[in-house]
């Protein structure tokens, strides 16, 4: 669908722990798939002038609705929002997951990288395709209720550092623990350590898809200032866009030793 | 919208007519083709290309990008798919919009910007070149061009010989005195000035003591260069009979006009694309009404408007009045 | 708030021991007495006075401010009493704090700065000078040392003869190569740096087509400066072996972080005051708060700490790296 | 009393036309002078910083009010204050008006002038002083109900350049007319051009009390920053501050002439 830019009306906000859910109404916004993030306006305060990505958490026929999650001044103001208050919205922006017929799928989420496998999940789901959703979190309680609202609609398995929900560990434990049969699909999405490590560990467990949703900070969010980009494998090196190509990349398109070398330094 | 009877919008520069003073800045719309889905381009005065070098090139490593207040640090370096690609995908696509680019031509050494802005120019698909001597030279370390003025007019001297095409010289904000470089650029043999190019700048993530930006250093745009940017064009209009095309901050139709009355013909709209894509079209429509409601009848009336008006200067100090900002 | 056992927030530059390391930056803070109701000024680690010339000053014509996005623009001009008044009335008072004070030092001859900072120097009432070069001349234009280094090096060595106080030298943000400005510096006898001052800039009002301000231009302070202001204290930092007092929109206590883990040994706090009279006080216990919570022992530990730590430059272009902007 | 710097809870809000009458709680503001006026924080959006000087308009034991005329980004952020918003606010800061013993007064306001000379007609309401409120508006229905709420506390005489509402002229026009006797005490706040005819006029009318509140921007508001200076009628030229000095002068501490030309160029 044809990305455009529109107001949106927020109609409902839940709290979940760390995380703030916000549904907006947003017909324009109607077709989105999973993976695909919206780049959001936020008010002006504090000299704030750049939009901010977020993954589109959920979608339907006349909503959609974001998890955000406060760690600076762009993503405070918008977990203040409140029903009624408008949201200046560009997108859905970016290529999202690919997903093939008959296919079982697991999908492997850390911390808010929940968000666009959630999505991914209620679209499997609603092609009656099998999925199981891996959420690993650093503190078991960090989000609250999210995880119940999602094990009722799911099969979700839960990790967390402190033991306190689901198995003791990583999201990545949770997948060297998932036994389920015949899965050929992996997607991914988290932060860059745990992907770092998913990939180290995935990429001989012999999946016919790996795909993974990488974050960067955005300018544009259109492919137009390069600001946003990872690293390619290609041996000529060079980059890809995150806005544009991405942010859901196949496993094997990304340079992970660039993105290794660019953590650890 | 519908054309205003009475109000000519459109300006001219270096020969080049443009339908509206409003372009686009180099690195902020790509090659054109990133926005067509946001907004015709070919309601754009002109645009202005991304940096063009002779080989493919990377840019700097991630990331890239850091907020600060009303600005944005971007260390996006030169990347570009190289004077190839770009003759043979970009420019003949812009070509066929039928707007007027500028290509934003930048190298790591002499031979290397004069090879890039004659193959251009031979192209005949662009209006003019804009030099881009506030980029890095790998041998003698960034900004090179503006710390050594010298240098930089034999640069554009070497290239104007070469090249038969208008050529603009982009300015850094980074100048001691951005008249006397302004001036130099002029006797070397430019053809019109762009100003301003970001302004280096930093900032650093104190939880780990380290630069937020990869590269470690940026380039400041946006909203807090904007009065840098209003007055080194006022300064250099002073001082300089050349075209200058004003950038650095444009925000709104009142920061485009305020360019064009310190002294610009025309305004280039940058980071605002990455806020508002289709801003560009605002800002013309804004300008217009602004022209409509002051009965001013050609945009080139609004050119150095307020370099002509009588400032004023009340009297009576009795000390001598000096210049400082405090 | 209690003294935290452990952790010593002081820091000594140029043999001066502060308490802490926030002080207040010229034209900012008065001579002190303005703010006295709103903070105890005795509790800052120094204060910096607005500038003193020889004779009254009348300053520039009003308006004389102007907000821009993030930042303020002022055409204060050198406004003070004169250095009699000065010695008679506002030092002594300063003295009597007990709290280090820098004075500001201006004039428009070299003459005039030699005989104000020496008459500083023996009252024996400062704890040090600060120059400010980046005023105007009004024989010569504004920004005239700024423009001129050799001259600037020339005046820092007249008055560095004369003067048995450390004497600081106040850099200006417009400077192709500030680096090799400070290093001149060094070399003419400068104890200290501070920087930046205000950058020069400019707004018109488009209803009227005239300036904002009445003396046409004035200086950019405030957040919009603070990433420039940063690269200019790293880069600085770098290339001469002076205690830098870095200032330029300080906003929190995380920017004066910032600027310490850029290279300054102490930060000054500006405009700021003007919107929180205090912030100081705010700034110099988050900036504890920081150190508790980090396992920082001594400020002094801060300073220039992100110029010590590796910097990422993961590999793998295929084309040479570059500093660009974009 | 000692100005201070404090939060204050928007109590009350009224439309005036053109202007916004925000009334908030107070209490460490008691005390406030007329002529005195508040310093206040204006959010942060768009990338204000400052503050923003506005004079008392009138004060209650614990509260007091303010008109807020919009003419750009501070002033619409203010206007659009709600009951229950905090703001942030220093003062009272500034010079008041004089009043003596015994004394008849004129007060003479020009637009949003009436906010100062207001509260100075009530506290000499209070201590029992006459006194005559002459004010001047372009358009006789700028202020919607205002006139009104005024005279019914007040003896308020006005004019309106469009004449819809009292006599048809200038502030200075009602002074002309007004033939009320024995009045030895001459007020004034409005814009510069009306002042400087008002001084023009008035000058010769015998006042042995005359005293203007003069605006000019500000940054500190306390006398710091040398930035919100008034021409100073010394032999030496020079300038008093309006922040500190001011904002109200005695009309013979002014340079008019210099304030003249500064309009006139
Ligand atoms: C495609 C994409 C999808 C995303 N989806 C979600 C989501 O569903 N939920 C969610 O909570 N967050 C998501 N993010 C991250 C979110 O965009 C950032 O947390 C947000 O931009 C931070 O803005 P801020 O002003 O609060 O933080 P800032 O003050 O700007 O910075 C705070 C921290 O956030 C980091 N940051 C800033 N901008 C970005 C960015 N664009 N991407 C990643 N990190 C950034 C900074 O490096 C810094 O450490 C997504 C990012 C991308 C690129
Ligand atoms: C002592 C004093 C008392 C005042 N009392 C009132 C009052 O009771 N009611 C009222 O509506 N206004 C009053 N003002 C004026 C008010 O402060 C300005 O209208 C306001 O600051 C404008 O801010 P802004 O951001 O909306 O406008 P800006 O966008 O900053 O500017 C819009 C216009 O307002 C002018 N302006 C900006 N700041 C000031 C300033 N400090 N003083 C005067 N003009 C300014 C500018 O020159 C410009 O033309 C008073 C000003 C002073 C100095
Ligand atoms: C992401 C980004 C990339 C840029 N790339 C270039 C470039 O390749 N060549 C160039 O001359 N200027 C480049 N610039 C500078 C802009 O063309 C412009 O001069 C500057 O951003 C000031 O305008 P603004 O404040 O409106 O953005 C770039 C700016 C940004 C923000
Ligand atoms: C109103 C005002 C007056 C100033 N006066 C002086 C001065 O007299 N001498 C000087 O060296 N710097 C002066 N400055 C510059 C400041 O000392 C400081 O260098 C600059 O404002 C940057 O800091 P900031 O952004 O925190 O304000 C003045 C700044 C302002 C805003
Ligand atoms: S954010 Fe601009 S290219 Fe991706
Ligand atoms: S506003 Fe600073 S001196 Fe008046």
């Amino acid at each position: 669908m044809e990305p455009a830019r529109f107001e949106a009306i927020v109609v409902g906000k839940r709290f979940h722990g760390y995380a703030t859910e916000l549904l907006v109404e947003a017909p324009n916004a109607a077709g989105a798939v999973p993976g695909q993030f919206m780049h959001i306006k936020c008010d002006g305060r504090d000299g704030v002038i750049m939009r901010r990505p977020y993954s589109v958490f959920d979608a339907a026929e006349n909503t959609i609705s974001f998890l955000v999650k406060d760690v600076g001044r762009g993503s405070a103001w918008l977990s203040a929002r409140k029903t009624g208050d408008i949201l200046d919205l560009m997108g859905p922006l970016g290529r999202g997951f690919a997903v093939g017929d008959g296919q079982r799928s697991i999908l492997v989420a850390g911390g808010t990288g929940i968000a666009p496998l959630h999505f991914l999940a209620g679209c499997m789901k609603e092609r009656g395709l099998c999925a199981f959703l891996l959420w690993g979190m650093e503190g078991g309680d960090e989000y609250g209720e999210l995880p119940n609202i999602i094990a009722d609609r799911f099969d979700l398995r839960l990790s967390s550092m402190d033991g306190k929900r689901g198995i003791r560990g990583s999201a990545v434990d949770l997948l060297e623990a998932c036994r389920e049969e015949g899965c050929t699909a992996l997607y991914a999405c988290g932060p860059r350590p745990m992907l770092l490590s998913l990939t180290d560990r995935a990429r001989d467990m012999g999946f016919t898809l790996f795909q993974v949703s990488l974050e960067e900070r955005m300018a544009c969010g259109v492919g137009a200032c390069r600001g946003c980009v990872i690293p390619c494998s290609t041996p000529t090196g060079g980059y890809l866009s995150a806005c544009r190509d991405g942010p859901v990349f196949d496993e094997g398109e990304v340079d992970w030793r660039r993105i290794r070398e660019s953590i650890s330094a | 919208m519908a054309e205003d009877k009475g109000i000519d919008i459109g300006v001219e520069l270096t020969g080049i007519r443009l339908k509206n003073p409003v372009m686009v800045c180099s690195g902020t719309y790509g090659v054109g083709r990133e926005y067509s889905d946001w907004m015709d381009p070919r309601e754009l005065g002109a645009l202005m290309t991304k940096a063009v070098t002779l080989k493919p090139c990377a840019g700097n490593p991630t990331p890239r990008l850091w907020e600060v207040p009303c600005g944005l640090l971007n260390s996006i370096g030169l990347e570009n798919r190289g004077l190839k690609r770009f003759l043979e995908d970009d420019l003949p696509w812009l070509h066929e919009m039928g707007l007027p680019v500028w290509v934003n031509v930048a190298g790591f050494s002499r031979e290397e910007y004069v090879k890039v802005a004659s193959e251009v120019s031979r192209s005949s698909l662009a209006a003019a070149l804009e030099l881009n001597i506030s980029c890095p030279n790998v041998e003698k370390g960034g900004m090179y061009f503006s710390n050594n003025p010298r240098d930089a007019a034999m640069l554009v001297s070497s290239v104007r010989e070469m090249v038969d095409i208008p050529l603009y010289v982009k300015l850094s904000p980074r100048s001691s005195d951005i008249k006397e470089m302004a001036i130099m650029m002029q006797e070397a043999g430019a053809d019109g000035l762009s100003m301003v190019n970001t302004f280096p700048a930093m900032a650093l993530d104190i939880e780990t003591a380290r630069p937020r930006l990869a590269n470690v250093t940026g380039g400041l745009s946006g909203p807090a260069l904007h009065p840098i940017a209003v007055m080194a064009v006022w300064e250099v209009a002073g001082a300089v009979d050349l075209p200058i095309i004003g950038m650095g901050g444009i925000w709104s139709w009142r920061d485009a006009v305020e360019m064009m009355m310190a002294g610009a013909v025309a305004v280039a709209v940058g980071t605002l694309n990455f806020v508002e894509p289709g801003a560009p079209l605002g800002i013309i429509d804004g300008m217009r009404g602004f022209m409509r409601r002051k009965g001013i009848e050609k945009a080139e009336q609004l050119v150095g408007m307020a370099r002509r008006m009588e400032v004023p200067r009340p009297g009576g100090e009795y000390e001598g009045k000096d210049n400082a900002g405090g």
